[in-house]
């Protein structure tokens, strides 16, 4: 973590689904296998139950990124749902970063039941990327904060 | 097919039939080997340390000439492909090596990897195909029983050459099969001969070339080919050249039969 | 024009249709308005011009809840938006009578008055049957004259073709219109860094003064109630509350029309603050086609919308940050 | 305005020795319609549970957050109590402090915060919540079993003893599996057909039980109680109902070119064909490609002697479309391929072979009758290498990461047998551990070693080099006495790891089962719920879900069929009432829900609405609570929002959302 | 930091070696064609590093043995690298000062009229500074 950025607390949301992510979350804790606490989890029955809407809003509200988890494609406990969820998200992101907002503060993983040691190190990767970013300036502005 | 072309120090030197075998055969077959301008000396073995940048350098600069031709990069020495292989390899995924590589180069527009890099060996299976090779054959070596000796440069570490098979190998065997010749499989075709440290570990050396002509010439082989110098020298020079030891150029030129008209260059 | 209101007239005469759906002039020559007609005697005041541009396949909701069939003018790219509709379950193919209507460009007031030309009095060369060549405009400072092209809507300028995707039949004459290439704008967005892009979308945004005009021409954007609207999810209207909000309201509109949107051009045309509007549906139409295979929206009424669909090898959202 | 309670749990010093527990629920005293809040060492337990049910009755809660362990653990124990206290069971929320907090931050007074935010996130949406009432499924009495090994037979032969009807699906033509390719069993030395065949007999002779071999599941829809399976009987070529099992057909076919799956292709086979002497059914197939009538059209020799007529080349695949209530997977496991280590020339010689191909050269009725010798020269051996390890422990792309766990005991096992009735032959084992976790099995090893003289090495082998003699050069370490080892061998014998069959991905998908990086199939919980898979009605049985030994294998084929009897044994199952819903107000009937539902859950109907005043008949979504399994996919493509979850619906979310990022 | 702890963390950063991933299965020994010319063996690397003992590690015959021909990192189970350590660690002796291993007048006597150049120039990357 670049200790320049010591004042700076990111808001971190990560949607996760409640059979893989949320699970894998679940195996990252009982392996006591740490990553920052900016991080904070909303459990979701299936990615495909993340809408654009909440994205913006926990950006408008003030979150520095968020990040959604689901279980690997092919891989859904509802079958297709994860599908959907790639494509709304990549959509998403791709007019996100049209209209110039930091790529870097959304991002999509999947991550299993199973992988607990993948679950901390995508948020522990994923942390420190919105550390390099900064604060949310840019969606901040949009705001009308600055 | 054009390619860029990097022939090394020992090519320009001691190994002038590697080099000049090449050439002649290359052109044989269509393909031109565009030689790189003011190439330098790769260094001859992979920087030890993963914290150097300089001396990985030379390579990039050749890299960088391929890339901004828009060739591919072929390589003849062993020791100059594993170099450049995985030197192109840091400078593909590695970004901190990248970085500071870039910043010492001051190029135009930064390298990144993006050369592909490949052993003349490479182009004959993947490019020409052994197939084709086969057709464009004039003398087939029909008969002669040859070993090959891939040592270890080209092959390891695997995951980084992707050139064969670490453990079994086939390429060279395929090669020796495309000219005519019959291939002889032995195990330690992929074990080291000591050549790094022949220089100052002659016996150590001697050893391992001893082990390895030995197996080769239980299972039949009457000759060796290899594509490394080093291994070439180390193997001759350790065993008194018990079976002799060739490049596998020199078969290449002999298959093609262009392998006369350039004898004379080879000798000079 | 004339072939329209003879055609109509006939329509009401034997009972094929209870309505027409077209144009009347409004106070200025350049604003005429989408109109119902019942009787013979109405169709006098019917007019259909250059400046006819609104898409009336919205206004087809409601007419498919009235008894009767209705005649109704569509543009060739008006037709796609009819076909997104059927396919929506929104408009009843039954109650309408659909003319396919030819189409020589549609025209824009705002371009024209750009280039200078201010205090019309009337236009001349805006007819269906006119050549599209030349425009004639009399104003109070005499007559100017310019090139049709050089009034044309934007839309037209990379106009996806002249083919009516649905009709009963076809009346008029059309001609090419295309001379741009649809994604150029998008593009040339995309090739700017995000510095550059923030500004251009905050400069842009922030003269939005939530007018709605967009969402009410717009033919995808035809929810009963918007979730805007609603509390589900608490985004009722709190104008000038939250400047977030109106940026977030076209994000997500484009993502609401995102695979239904036809690229109809309305929401620009409408937008009384010039705010390019249609930049955000073609930035997702763009994607989709590079992502997931080209796709029309309204070109039929069957296929599977592309974020109703996917495929195992669909691209990751992490291609965001690698197309650079 | 709710009333809510919220419980802060201990866990012990689980979560208080991060977070300050006291400190949360002082907290959430200030978050809006909290009016109760307590912490207490371990909320989960009886005391802890009356401690929330006297709250809820005293302080007349309409809602109550735990901020204790995950929700998978203990939020349906809270659920109870709280319906046991008069409570809608859906009126709690569980707030992650434990897994999602204090297990993975140090510090205090960071961990408390997040404990906070956390706690704040549950309270905003249990504000939210609505009473839900779960509905009712009806329960198919019926089980499948995917795979009849060794686990399908036993898990079958369980249900069915419970009074059950079970479908066994094979793909293969007969059941048995990989133990009936193994010679014998430790660590008693039992001949393993001896065991197994009756077992086979059982199941196949067993009125409960159907069989379907040389068959596989094809698509997999419904939920638990209820899948409908399509399973795939392949073209066996062969009428069942007609053939006696005599055998001339397989004697006289005159292709007889086909490598033998079951002696691991060491020898060959005819091209129409029964696996082993005790298969069963005890019915042939043809197998296509190698059979010269179906490749070129003539020969037809088995249909002429065959006296019953069983042959029949015109035969179809079918397609058996039945109902289950659970699915059991028992698909087993296959050696790793061994082309990425070739060091151990297995490629190159043919008398460097793996373990599983030794059983089958130790067998009768294998290749080599059962007499250990060369595969290529056929000369009796006398010094053999075992290598240990061969692809297990292994943390690149080669290999498994994981422990094969049977490798050191089958060795044990081939090296006590070889010594036993060929004593002049050397026996040498390269070990890195010997692991012998079990009963009798590390006294197993030592006779091994004690009584038998087998030589144990620590250490790996580097490279084994074929020598111009034929003789293999085995290179290897012995790390206790710091030397490399230079041994000539005759047979070198790998123990391969072992992975998950790899049909198992196919699946697992199907079931919409979860699998682990490896392939095996994740159980619901690792410790507590180890033969059930996360998805209801899926139980685990066998190597699918880890690597195992016969007798867990058979333990855990017991416990699956169990898990199976109970749910079979239920009339009616609760449903998941976190379903869809639709209002009908704002629904503009456009049909793109549908159309992303999964589970056809949703349908359109015309209904007469008043919408503030106007009357008119719409087109509307009407969304089937008995089929929605709540994934929320509707939910994102509505473009209204007429479409929610219940329990997770917009608000509920917005709300977790803002109490986050406040 | 005591200088044997900076060394050996050194270590680990040249070679980008973990050693603590080694689970001692020899395989290393096994593969190494000098592992009898060498005192400290090729799977001991790893613990005389995890025991930051590297005055030994730097003073064993086996910094100039290995033949770097990378049998062992090819064939490591455990993607430890043994071969990574010692090009490491002999990278830490010729980076000192007056610490080649190869000087310039004992050069002259090793050549010979065949021997290749790319000897002579890794033979200087690999014992000099």
């Amino acid at each position: 973590m670049p200790l320049e950025n010591k004042e700076f607390k990111p808001k971190i949301v990560a949607f996760c689904c409640n059979w893989c992510s949320y699970a894998g979350a679940d195996l990252a804790g009982s392996s006591r296998l740490t990553y920052p606490a900016d991080v904070k989890i909303i459990r979701v029955p299936c990615s495909c139950r993340v809408n654009p809407m909440f994205i913006l809003r926990a950006f408008e509200k003030g979150a520095d990124g968020v990040i959604m988890c689901g279980c690997h494609p092919g891989d859904c406990h509802y079958s297709t749902g994860n599908y959907y969820a790639r494509r709304r998200m990549t959509l998403l992101f791709s007019m996100l970063d049209y209209i110039g907002v930091e790529n870097g503060r959304t991002r999509v993983e999947w991550v299993s039941a199973a992988e607990g040691v993948k679950f901390s190190e995508t948020m522990n990767s994923f942390v420190e990327k919105i550390y390099s970013l900064g604060e949310n300036v840019r969606l901040g502005d949009l705001r009308c904060k600055s | 097919m054009k390619y860029s072309y990097y022939p090394g120090c020992t090519l320009r030197t001691k190994a002038k039939d590697l080099d000049v075998y090449a050439r002649a055969s290359a052109a044989a077959l269509g393909i031109e080997l565009e030689e790189i301008e003011d190439w330098q000396c790769c260094g001859g073995v992979y920087p030890l340390g993963s914290d150097e940048i300089a001396t990985k350098l030379s390579s990039v600069r050749a890299l960088n000439a391929a890339k901004e031709k828009e060739q591919d990069l072929v390589t003849m020495c062993s020791a100059c492909h594993h170099v450049i292989k995985r030197v192109n390899d840091d400078m593909k995924n590695v970004e901190d090596i990248r970085t500071r590589a870039n910043n010492y180069m001051e190029l135009e527009e930064p390298y990144a990897g993006e050369t592909e890099v490949l052993h003349f060996l490479e182009v004959l299976r993947d490019r020409v195909g052994f197939d084709e090779l086969k057709k464009k054959v004039k003398n087939p070596l029909t008969g002669k029983k040859i070993g090959a000796y891939y040592g270890c440069l080209l092959l390891r570490p695997s995951k980084l050459l992707s050139f064969d098979d670490p453990e079994n190998p086939a390429i060279i065997e395929d090669f020796i099969r495309a000219i005519g010749a019959e291939p002889v499989v032995y195990p330690y075709r992929n074990e080291c001969c000591g050549g790094y440290i022949s220089l100052k570990e002659k016996d150590l050396s001697k050893g391992m070339c001893e082990k390895i002509m030995a197996s080769a010439e239980g299972f039949g082989a009457e000759m060796l080919t290899t594509a490394c110098p080093l291994c070439l020298y180390n193997l001759n020079k350790s065993t008194g050249a018990k079976l002799p030891v060739v490049y596998f150029t020199e078969l290449l030129a002999e298959a093609l039969g262009v392998k006369e008209e350039v004898k004379e260059e080879v000798q000079k | 024009m004339q072939e329209l209101i003879n055609r109509a007239k006939e329509l009401l005469a034997d009972g094929t249709v209870a309505r027409v759906l077209g144009w009347k002039a409004g106070d200025l020559p350049y604003n005429p308005e989408p109109a119902y007609f019942e009787t013979e005697e109405d169709l006098k005041d019917f007019v259909y011009n250059g400046f006819c541009g609104a898409n009336l396949s919205k206004y087809m909701i409601e007419a498919s809840k009235l008894e009767g069939k209705t005649m109704v003018c569509l543009k060739p790219c008006d037709t796609y938006s009819f076909n997104q509709l059927i396919k929506e379950h929104r408009v009843d193919r039954e109650k309408a009578y659909i003319v396919g209507v030819g189409c020589k460009g549609k025209l824009d007031i705002e371009r024209i008055k750009k280039q200078g030309i201010k205090g019309i009095e009337s236009i001349e060369g805006a007819e269906i049957t006119d050549e599209a060549d030349t425009l004639k405009i009399q104003t109070i400072y005499g007559e100017k004259s310019i090139s049709y092209a050089d009034g044309m809507l934007e839309r037209c300028h990379v106009c996806k073709g002249k083919d009516h995707m649905i009709f009963d039949e076809q009346i008029g004459e059309s001609k090419e219109t295309k001379d741009a290439e649809r994604f150029d704008e998008v593009a040339k967005i995309e090739a700017m860094s995000p510095e550059e892009k923030f500004a251009y979308f905050r400069s842009e945004l922030s003269k939005c003064i939530r007018c709605n005009a967009c969402r009410n021409a717009c033919p995808a954007c035809s929810c009963r109630k918007c979730v805007f609207d609603s509390n589900k999810f608490d985004s009722s209207q709190k104008a000038n509350v939250d400047s977030f909000e109106e940026k977030m309201f076209h994000i997500i509109r484009a993502f609401h029309v995102a695979g239904r949107c036809t690229d109809c051009g309305e929401c620009s045309r409408v937008c009384p603050q010039g705010i390019p509007l249609h930049l955000f549906n073609r930035k997702f139409i763009k994607d989709i086609d590079e992502l997931y295979g080209e796709y029309q929206a309204g070109a039929d009424t069957d296929s599977k919308a592309p974020l109703t669909n996917y495929t195992f090898e669909d691209a990751e959202p992490s291609i965001v940050g690698k197309r650079g | 305005m709710q009333r809510i309670g919220v419980f802060v749990c201990h866990c012990g010093s689980n979560i208080a020795a991060t977070v300050d527990v006291s400190k949360v629920a002082e907290m959430s005293l200030m978050e809006p319609g909290v009016v109760h809040a307590e912490d207490y060492q371990y909320m989960c337990s009886e005391a802890g549970q009356a401690k929330i049910a006297a709250a809820i009755k005293e302080k007349n809660l309409t809602g109550i957050v735990v901020c204790s362990c995950s929700p998978r653990m203990h939020e349906a124990t809270f659920r109870k109590a709280a319906e046991r206290a008069g409570l809608n069971p859906y009126m709690v929320e569980i707030a992650n402090i434990r897994e999602h907090c204090s297990w993975i931050h140090k510090d205090m007074e960071e961990a408390t915060k997040k404990a906070v935010i956390l706690m704040r996130a549950a309270v905003a949406k249990v504000n939210l919540n609505a009473p839900l009432q779960a509905g009712e499924s009806r329960v198919t009495k019926r089980a499948l079993v995917i795979g009849g090994g060794i686990a399908g037979i036993q898990t079958a032969l369980d249900i069915a003893d419970a009074g059950y009807e079970v479908d066994i699906v094979e793909k293969t033509p007969s059941i048995g599996g990989r133990m009936s390719q193994l010679d014998k069993t430790f660590p008693t030395l039992d001949c393993s057909a001896c065991i197994l065949t009756p077992k086979m007999v059982e199941a196949s002779a067993h009125e409960k039980i159907t069989i379907y071999t040389y068959s596989e599941v094809e698509k997999v829809s419904g939920f638990v109680g209820d899948f409908t399976v399509d399973i795939r009987k392949k073209a066996r070529s062969v009428d069942m109902n007609k053939c006696t099992g005599c055998g001339v057909c397989q004697e006289k076919c005159p292709s007889k070119k086909a490598p033998s799956e079951f002696n691991r292709g060491l020898n060959t086979r005819s091209a129409i064909y029964t696996p082993f002497a005790q298969a069963i059914p005890n019915v042939p197939v043809i197998d296509r490609e190698a059979c010269i009538k179906f490749k070129t059209g003539k020969c037809g020799i088995c249909s002429k002697v065959c006296q019953a007529g069983a042959v029949d080349y015109e035969q179809k695949d079918e397609i058996i479309s039945e109902k289950y209530g659970a699915i059991v997977v028992a698909t087993g496991f296959d050696t790793i391929n061994l082309d990425k280590y070739d060091e151990y020339a297995y490629s190159q010689s043919k008398d460097v072979i793996t373990s599983l191909e030794l059983e089958r050269v130790m067998n009768a009725a294998g290749p080599t009758h059962g007499h250990l010798e060369r595969l290529s020269d056929g000369k009796a051996p006398k010094e053999i290498v075992f290598i240990q390890c061969v692809g297990s422990r292994c943390s690149d792309d080669r290999g498994k990461p994981y422990c094969s766990k049977i490798c050191c005991m089958y060795t044990a096992k081939h090296a006590m047998l070889i010594r036993d009735k060929y004593p002049d032959v050397n026996v040498t084992v390269f070990y890195i551990d010997v692991r012998t976790p079990g009963k009798n099995f590390d006294e197993f090893y030592r006779r091994a070693v004690e009584q038998y003289g087998v030589n144990y090495i620590k250490g790996q082998v580097g490279k084994v080099i074929p020598q111009p003699d034929g003789k293999l050069l085995v290179q290897g370490s012995d790390l206790l006495d710091n030397r490399q080892i230079l041994k000539e061998a005759d047979m070198v014998v790998l123990a391969t790891a072992i992975e998950p069959n790899p049909d198992v991905r196919k699946i697992a998908t199907m079931l919409t089962a979860s699998i682990d990086t490896n392939n095996f199939l994740t159980e619901a919980h690792a410790k507590l719920r180890p033969v059930e898979s996360p998805t209801a009605g899926i139980f685990l049985s066998g190597v699918c879900q880890g690597p195992k030994d016969i007798p867990e294998t058979v333990a855990q084929a017991g416990a699956a069929a169990v898990k199976a009897i109970g749910l079979l044994a239920k009339d009616k199952l609760m449903t998941n009432p976190c379903t869809a819903q639709s209002d009908v107000l704002l629904c503009n009937g456009c049909s793109t829900c549908e159309n992303v539902c999964p589970y056809g859950a949703i349908t359109y109907e015309d209904k007469e609405v008043n919408d503030h005043g106007i009357r008119e008949t719409r087109r509307v979504a009407v969304v089937n609570n008995a089929l929605c399994q709540g994934c929320g996919a509707c939910t994102v493509a509505c473009p209204s929002g007429a479409m929610d979850l219940q329990g997770f619906s917009n608000r509920q979310i917005l709300a977790e959302v803002d109490a986050i990022c406040r | 930091m005591s200088s044997e702890k900076k060394q050996a963390e050194l270590i680990k950063e040249i070679s980008g070696v973990n050693p603590l991933k080694c689970m001692k299965c020899g395989k290393c020994s096994a593969s190494c064609p000098s592992y009898n010319e060498m005192d400290i063996k090729p799977h001991q690397f790893v613990s005389y590093v995890i025991n930051e003992d590297i005055e030994s590690l730097v003073n064993s015959k086996s910094l100039w043995k290995c033949l770097s021909c990378f049998a062992c990192v090819e064939r490591c189970p455990r993607d430890v690298k043994p071969g990574k350590l010692i090009d490491a660690a002999r990278q830490v002796v010729v980076r000192q000062k007056d610490q080649n291993y190869l000087l310039a007048d004992e050069i002259p006597e090793l050549l010979d009229p065949e021997l290749p150049q790319q000897l002579l120039v890794s033979a200087f990357r690999r014992y000099r500074r």
